[in-house]
């Protein structure tokens, strides 16, 4: 019987030695960055594309019609240039510009993708980003027997694109970047399954960026590497971008830095803190996104009453936020729901339309209280449910408002804790009074952000109706001219500060490690962030 | 022995269905929708999606569908998160990783435990008996995930000092990342174990054919491995089932802690984000897995333990 | 061969017959009932009478405590963040100053118009006051054809900017020309802080820098100074601040108040959960060994079912489906989870047990007696399994700890406003390197609570055990 | 008078347990010759199966202890020799065989193997060969189909089945002196009398000395030679079998014999039972260890021990009663009639 025990151990120690023990860093050439994601990006698809993980490689393999220089600014891409107007736009393709099997992309590769985009068959979340383009919102709504057909664009010929618009729209260009416009090539979608296995794995893809995705292991690994058919092939100074690793855990992520397996790390508010010990360079980057707390403004809401928003307002201390809970530099407080980073007509739209920081008051928060109360007509206010993800920071945050509001206003307040799902179905259900919510931009315009809160869109979750608000964004929406534009951003900005349809509460910025000898790496507030396209290793 | 095999099969095979259907069912009552993506969309778009997962059918026919699929068919269907990817991959890709680690996992804590046990039953009261029996109080009363929070924090001051990986933190490939890990998955097993198989060694001394066997003249070193040891083991062995149950479920936790991309850390995150179908596959692929496992020990001890063996 | 007698003292008289005396034969101990005896032997096992005191004292900790140490738990103090343990720290009584970030000059220009390549730094660049834990307040003198300004900190003394950039950070980014002033607050600590002030223009950042060191004193603002110490308190006195034995966590809550207020939560689960299971797994177990035959192999199979039943797989399902995850109802959700997945072993356990009493003599005797089978079950059954139960009750309960513990660990715990040890371990291992004792308190009591019950099912065990009696 | 086989000078047993000190064996001599059987006899807890475990360095050392007395085999001494150099002799010259054999016996391993370990150690044989000795071994105690038996494990054996493996493995190496602790207590009549007749069978065979440990005066009486009746510790008569049953001279083998059923034709008679139990060894009594029970226990049998007085060829008895100033009980059996003051 012993013999039976030795051998027993014996086998299940082959088993686990015969594990396929590939290398941790495939460090081929010295022109490699090894990095690690947060999370496997869920769809590669790009009509289908919805995160940022998916976003970030998407940005490397494929490219638009337009492209992004270092700085952000729109540059040509598989278009070489291009006229726009209120209503068309015309797009002349560079001939030289590859598949990554060598054939060329043209027009039609274009036409195929928009289509199957909006086509409600293909279901993609991100169809509403094509609504500019003429009939597009009405073949995916299925509304007056509209077909994919239909849409608004067409090809010329194969180097030529031709797109009609519903409505003027000034940042087109900005749009035609965002990975939901990039084109797919009609025969090489079908030979995969029918469309049904496209971008299920790395050989179910093709690529036209100027990297191209060699090795996908789900749930551990994936590889980029140059693209030899790229057009502009000589000014990719990179060969490989190696992704080794998926790590939700910033510690385990930081660890993984400190043994120099990978060459970027993002830090946490306990990371920096270890990183400041361990004397590493830490860098800073707004990503250009905006959290908030939203007000549930339904009728049967408590926080329909102004006063009471007002009131919540004066007692938050966005910068006591910053710098005592949230910990982590890079982090500015926010008052407007505009991002300081947004272009404004000549300089910045936050020079332009100055805002000023609301003052944190106390006594003034009581006395708006008890005028709440009056106009409620409640003696006692009910408990007021806070929804929260289950993140630890959401979690330190609603403590610090549950704490401020029992503190100085003798307000109860529930912390619903959810799972980011759960989360989403309660936000649109209207089953909260607060909700901490963010917005990240999809294109750098402020309309990415002033359309959230009109009545007709579904983003807004809080149900805030106000005509006058609707029209100046319509009126936005209907000139392409940028002093328009922008005032009536202007005046959108003054109505959400008065009627406190929003708290801001920060812009966030992320603190980053990178490998001294890493250069040339970009930060972009919109489309692939980090964007190693300009990058090198010394 | 055959009809014992057989009926242990057969408990298992009904102890699958139920865990399937429990979760089915429990899944489809959670409050929340699998759908939602963080920028809403149009209701037609969720009424197509809807159609694309075959949300929109009665539930008892989408029941009689997932059992149908699961078990006949092999397949799980396609997760909602992960857009194009099918559960049977996940599982493929990520079944392996959990089961070896597992599987390390308890050969250390058994090997372990028997030897540490037979030490302290050797060295009764004297040092290493002392000292033995202090780290396997410690051990059963630290819970694993303080253990290995604490553990990877000095191995990368023990990295950063030796200027090379020694104990690599995080990630999983070779066999050299495997070690810390595992280590700390089972350091409760082992110390659990430890404590049975002393107490089963001690209960073997005072035993009538141990007397014998000195009776006999037998060198002590023979008495104890060939009478003593033999005779203790099966108690270890009979726990091995429960052992492996708790050392694979143990396994969430140090996979979200290592980056270890197996199945546990991604059946906390479907839960999380409640994705149906992989919260369904990995349930009962994991169920599964864990309920046949406890029978093939128990199958094992029938091999090892004779008065089982001619017996049934 | 003839009889000799070695000693020739003795008499004839010493040959008579002896009188009887039964006294030799009596029995030298009392009788002892079965709860006497074994509360006698349970006293001698040392380890567990202490482990005894330790459960009682942890139950007082929890349940009690919060009489003798009222410090609310959720009393939140914001300038106290992640404090060590201590008896009491001085801090300087500072006037509360206005929690404005950035000073503005409006008479400088808000941003040049064109960029100037050759930007200087600024001339001056101090610290205004006493730097302290509440703020360290920094001026410079704005620069020509600035446009911004970018302010590094550093923790280690750095002589250049290139030593402060590496060992530091940029703690503020000023995108305005007209800011002339900053207040540093972010994660202050008591220790030497260096600064250095980088000018910007449009597009070149300036190559100069000007740097300047403080020593940050703990401080305390003269409101809440005034609310903390009895008698009156002036700015620029040392006062001793309130005390944090055990230091403070991530929002400067007072530790010791949230590990008994977690306490309660832990011991409940860790209690209240054993207990339902073990009650519902005798009567299951009971009955389904006293009925016996076919009801008997039934509910055998129901229990071998959920027995088999990978657990925490279970647990976690079923905390999904009873909404735990919804905030406030986990407690519940956790409760019904646990019990509802661990009442087999017991079942099969008391079984056992009753199956074998079944057969005893007495049991057979009492039946010839005439006795219903109540009483049998009540004066046969209850008493001789009470011994069983109560051992595996003390085993239970670190297993309920540990799986409420590492539930919470995979986001599955208790939600706030409940708070448990687990939870707190949870928090603080997040921040273990920075303030390793959010992590430390948590795990010593769960750790300590754990061993206490093991070693104390273990002495009950052995004082219980009907085999070690006869021994003695 | 051969120089004896096995000789026990004075040997005494303590055990230390929580109540104090218990003297289980106080200076107990006796010898065994060549082919002669010597039968211990005595109440349970006298102290006659730790006499043998001694010898055989079989006392779990704590709590127990040999505190003085030696044992010689062939003039080899075995007490307070480390165990190596017992082992030379364990198993090899001294077989011993247990009562339980259900339980002796290791139940994971086979049979044959363990009757086959001994050879292996001890005359350094193959596995094979050991094998195919302990097979003979296993025929020779009358075991059936001993191939297929020596294959199985020991749950399959019957309890008689079982004694006689047992009695195969204590003769593996042909020992020359051979411990009995009790073999056939734990086996109903008919078995117990075929293991006797085969002990017997194998002794005469062997010429070995052997040792019979039991409380039951019927297998005393049909196998043994001599005879030592133990009590409290020691031994309070020793002499030929014959002596012992009709000549004895100690009123403890008086009570023993008494209250033995005889299946004499005719005779009725009540068995009359020795009252009271054996002394707490913790406090071993000062004088004669039977004072308490003995109906002609005398003033001074209570203070002083009786010595060993020496009647008739190598028949002894430690009882004041064979002392010259003792009242002359010719015959014993009716004065006891006399109700006790």
């Amino acid at each position: 019987m012993n013999g039976f025990l030795s051998k027993l151990t014996i086998l299940l120690f082959v088993v686990a030695a015969v594990v396929p023990a590939q290398s941790a860093t495939a460090g081929n050439s010295k022109n490699t960055v090894t990095m690690s994601l947060t999370g496997e990006p869920p769809d590669l698809n790009s009509m289908r594309a919805t995160d940022t993980q998916s976003g970030f490689v998407l940005g490397h393999i494929m490219q638009g019609l337009t492209s992004r220089d270092k700085t952000g600014k729109i540059v040509p891409g598989v278009a070489e240039s291009w006229k726009l107007d209120a209503t068309t736009a015309t797009f002349k393709l560079r001939k030289n510009a590859k598949w990554s099997d060598g054939k060329p992309v043209t027009a039609h590769d274009f036409v195929f993708a928009w289509q199957t985009v909006v086509d409600p068959a293909t279901a993609s979340q991100y169809a509403f980003i094509l609504y500019p383009i003429k009939n597009a919102e009405a073949i995916n709504t299925n509304k007056d027997g509209k077909k994919a057909s239909d849409l608004g664009v067409k090809a010329v010929d194969d180097y030529t694109l031709e797109v009609a618009f519903d409505k003027p729209c000034a940042y087109f260009l900005s749009l035609a970047a965002f990975s939901t416009y990039y084109p797919v090539r009609k025969d090489f979608y079908l030979a995969q399954d029918g469309g049904k296995k496209f971008a299920a794995d790395a050989k179910n893809l093709i690529f036209n960026g100027p990297f191209k995705l060699d090795v996908w292991e789900h749930g551990s690994k994936m590889k980029m590497t140059k693209n030899e058919f790229y057009w502009n092939k000589e000014t990719i100074k990179m060969d490989v971008i190696d992704i080794p690793y998926f790590i939700i855990d910033a510690k385990a992520r930081y660890n993984l830095y400190k043994d120099k397996k990978i060459d970027m790390v993002g830090l946490d508010s306990e990371t920096f803190k270890e990183s400041i010990k361990d004397s590493f360079k830490a860098n800073r980057f707004a990503d250009g996104s905006v959290f908030y707390l939203e007000f549930n403004h339904r009728p049967e809401r408590v926080t329909r009453n102004i006063k009471l928003r007002e009131a919540i307002r004066s007692i938050y201390n966005a910068k006591e936020v910053v710098d005592k809970v949230i910990a982590l530099p890079g982090n500015e407080p926010a008052y407007t729901l505009f991002p300081k980073w947004l272009r404004g007509v000549g300089r910045s739209f936050r020079q332009e339309y100055p805002v000023k920081s609301h003052k944190v008051d106390f006594t003034q928060a009581k006395k708006l209280l008890e005028e709440a109360k009056k106009e409620l007509g409640l003696t006692q206010l009910p408990p007021i449910w806070f929804l929260v993800d289950d993140g630890a920071a959401p979690k330190r945050q609603a403590e610090y408002v549950q704490g401020q509001l029992k503190k100085h206003l003798g307000l109860d307040m529930n912390i619903d804790i959810q799972t980011f799902k759960q989360r989403l179905s309660k936000m649109s259900s209207g089953d909260f009074d607060i909700v901490a919510a963010g917005w990240g931009p999809d294109y750098d315009d402020p309309m990415t952000f002033a359309d959230l809160f009109t009545s007709w869109n579904e983003n807004n979750r809080g149900k805030y109706a106000n005509p006058e608000y609707d029209k100046v964004i319509n009126e936005a929406m209907t000139t392409i001219d940028a002093k328009k534009r922008m005032d009536a951003m202007g005046k959108a900005q003054d109505i959400l500060i008065r009627d406190v349809v929003i708290l801001p509460q920060y812009e966030r910025g992320i603190v980053y490690l990178q490998n001294q000898k890493l250069k040339g790496v970009v930060r972009s507030v919109v489309g692939a962030d980090p964007n190693f396209i300009f990058a090198s290793v010394e | 022995m055959l009809s014992f095999i057989f009926r242990r099969m057969v408990s298992a095979v009904v102890t699958i269905l139920a865990l399937a259907t429990l979760i089915f069912f429990a899944m489809h009552a959670a409050p929340g929708d699998p759908l939602l993506e963080s920028k809403a969309s149009s209701p037609e778009i969720r009424a197509n999606l809807l159609k694309h997962y075959g949300l929109d059918k009665p539930l008892i026919v989408q029941y009689g569908l997932f059992m149908s699929n699961v078990f006949l068919k092999w397949d799980f269907g396609i997760s909602y998160s992960q857009k194009n990817r099918r559960v049977n991959d996940i599982i493929r890709d990520h079944f392996p990783v959990s089961a070896i680690l597992g599987l390390l996992a308890i050969v250390m804590a058994t090997v372990g435990g028997i030897l540490f046990g037979a030490l302290t039953a050797l060295f009764r009261n004297r040092l290493p008996d002392r000292v033995i029996m202090m780290l396997v109080i410690f051990g059963i009363s630290v819970p694993n995930f303080v253990f290995a929070a604490w553990g990877q924090y000095w191995f990368t001051v023990l990295n950063a000092w030796a200027g090379w990986t020694v104990i690599p933190v995080a990630g999983w490939g070779t066999f050299h990342e495997m070690i810390a890990p595992a280590v700390f998955l089972e350091v409760g097993t082992l110390a659990y174990l430890t404590r049975l198989m002393r107490s089963s060694m001690l209960e073997v001394v005072t035993t009538d054919y141990i007397r014998t066997a000195k009776a006999k003249g037998l060198s002590p070193l023979r008495i104890f491995f060939s009478h003593q040891l033999r005779n203790a083991i099966l108690p270890i062995i009979t726990t091995l089932g429960v052992a492996l149950a708790a050392i694979t479920t143990g396994g969430f936790v140090i996979e979200n802690l290592f980056a270890i991309p197996g199945l546990g850390r991604y059946f906390v995150q479907a839960v999380q984000q409640l994705d149906y179908t992989v919260i369904m596959g990995t349930g009962v692929f994991y169920g599964a897995y864990l309920i046949i496992m406890v029978q093939i020990v128990d199958v094992i001890y029938g091999f090892v333990d004779p008065r089982i063996r001619v017996s049934k | 061969m003839s009889v000799e007698t070695t000693k020739t003292q003795f008499s004839p008289s010493d040959f008579t017959a002896a009188s009887r005396k039964d006294s030799l034969q009596q029995l030298s101990r009392p009788s002892l009932s079965y709860w006497e005896d074994v509360w006698i032997r349970f006293k001698k096992n040392r380890q567990a009478t202490v482990s005894l005191c330790v459960v009682v004292f942890l139950l007082a900790f929890s349940f009690l405590g919060p009489f003798i140490w009222i410090v609310e738990p959720s009393q939140q103090n914001l300038n106290r963040i992640s404090e060590g343990p201590s008896l009491g720290r001085m801090a300087l009584v500072v006037d509360e100053s206005s929690d404005e970030q950035t000073i503005e000059d409006p008479s400088f220009l808000y941003l040049p118009e064109h960029d100037n390549p050759n930007i200087g730094a600024p001339e001056k660049f101090e610290i205004i006051g006493t730097p302290s834990t509440l703020g360290v307040e920094i001026h410079w003198t704005p620069v020509e054809g600035a446009a911004g300004y970018l302010i590094y900190r550093s923790e280690k003394v750095s002589e250049n900017l290139e030593a402060i950039s590496d060992n530091g950070v940029v703690i503020k980014e000023i995108t305005s020309g007209n800011e002339i002033g900053f207040v540093d607050r972010f994660d202050i600590q008591p220790r030497n802080y260096w600064y250095a002030i980088v000018a910007k223009s449009i597009d070149t950042t300036s190559t100069q820098y000007k740097i300047v060191s403080a020593k940050v004193v703990r401080a305390i603002g003269i409101e809440a100074a005034q609310t903390e110490s009895k008698n009156l308190v002036k700015v620029g006195e040392m006062i001793k601040m309130s005390v944090h034995p055990l230091g403070t966590d991530y929002l400067g809550r007072d530790m010791l108040a949230r590990l008994m207020y977690g306490g309660r939560i832990s011991l409940i689960i860790g209690i209240f959960v054993p207990l339902i299971y073990i009650l519902f797994g005798t009567l299951y177990g009971g009955l389904s060994g006293y009925l016996g035959g076919r009801v008997d192999n039934i509910m055998m199979r129901i229990c071998d079912i959920v027995a088999t039943m990978p657990y925490l797989l279970v647990v976690i399902i079923l905390y999904i489906l009873l909404g735990g995850h919804v905030g406030a109802r986990s407690v519940f959700a956790l409760m019904v989870a646990m019990t509802s997945t661990f009442w087999p072993g017991t079942a099969r356990l008391i079984r056992g047990q009753v199956l074998q009493i079944r057969e005893e003599g007495y049991v057979q005797a009492s039946k010839l007696l005439g006795s219903s089978t109540i009483f049998i079950i009540l004066r046969h059954m209850i008493p001789n399994t009470m011994g069983l139960i109560l051992v595996n009750l003390t085993f239970a309960v670190p297993t309920s700890i540990f799986s409420e513990a590492f539930l919470a660990f995979i986001g599955m715990g208790v939600k706030p406003p409940f708070a448990s040890w687990g939870t707190l371990c949870e928090e603080g291992v997040k921040t273990m390197s920075s303030s390793p004792h959010e992590l430390f308190w948590p795990a010593v009591f769960i750790c300590v609570t754990t061993l206490a019950f093991n070693l104390l099912g273990d002495g009950l065990r052995d004082a219980t055990d009907s085999k070690m009696r006869s021994r003695e | 008078m051969s120089t004896p086989l096995l000789e026990v000078k004075d040997l005494s047993v303590e055990f230390d347990t929580y109540g104090g000190i218990v003297k289980a064996v106080r200076g107990v001599s006796f010898s065994v010759e060549r082919g002669k059987t010597l039968a211990i006899v005595g109440e349970s807890g006298c102290g006659k199966s730790v006499t043998v475990q001694s010898i055989m360095g079989l006392i779990p050392t704590p709590p127990g202890r040999v505190t003085s007395g030696s044992a010689k085999l062939n003039g080899k001494e075995l007490i307070g020799v480390s165990v190596d150099e017992l082992n030379k002799f364990r198993g090899n010259e001294i077989g011993m065989i247990f009562q339980d054999a259900m339980s002796s016996l290791n139940p994971t391993m086979k049979v044959g193997h363990q009757i086959a370990e001994t050879l292996i150690v001890h005359r350094g044989m193959s596995r094979k060969d050991a094998m195919k000795k302990s097979i003979e071994l296993l025929e020779r105690t009358r075991i059936p189909e001993a191939e297929k038996r020596a294959d199985q494990y020991p749950f399959q054996f019957s309890g008689g089945m079982l004694q006689r493996a047992m009695i195969s493995i204590a003769l593996a190496c042909g020992p020359k002196v051979l411990i009995a602790d009790e073999p056939t207590t734990a086996l109903d009549v008919t078995i117990q009398s075929q293991i006797l007749e085969l002990i017997k069978e194998i002794q005469r065979t062997e010429h070995m000395g052997l040792i019979l440990i039991t409380h039951d005066l019927g297998v005393v009486a049909r196998v043994a030679d001599e005879v030592a009746v133990m009590y409290a510790g020691k031994i309070c008569e020793y002499g030929p079998v014959d002596e012992i049953f009709y000549q004895s001279a100690h009123p403890y083998t008086e009570g023993l014999r008494e209250a033995m059923p005889q299946n004499v034709e005719g005779v009725h008679k009540r068995l009359t039972p020795i009252e009271g139990s054996p002394p707490d060894l913790f406090r071993p009594p000062v004088g004669c260890g039977y004072y308490a029970r003995c109906p002609y226990a005398m003033k001074l049998c209570e203070k002083n021990q009786p010595p060993s007085f020496d009647l008739k060829k190598n028949h002894f008895s430690y009882c004041w009663l064979q002392d010259k100033q003792a009242p002359r009980l010719n015959d014993m059996v009716h004065v006891r009639q006399r109700p006790i003051q």
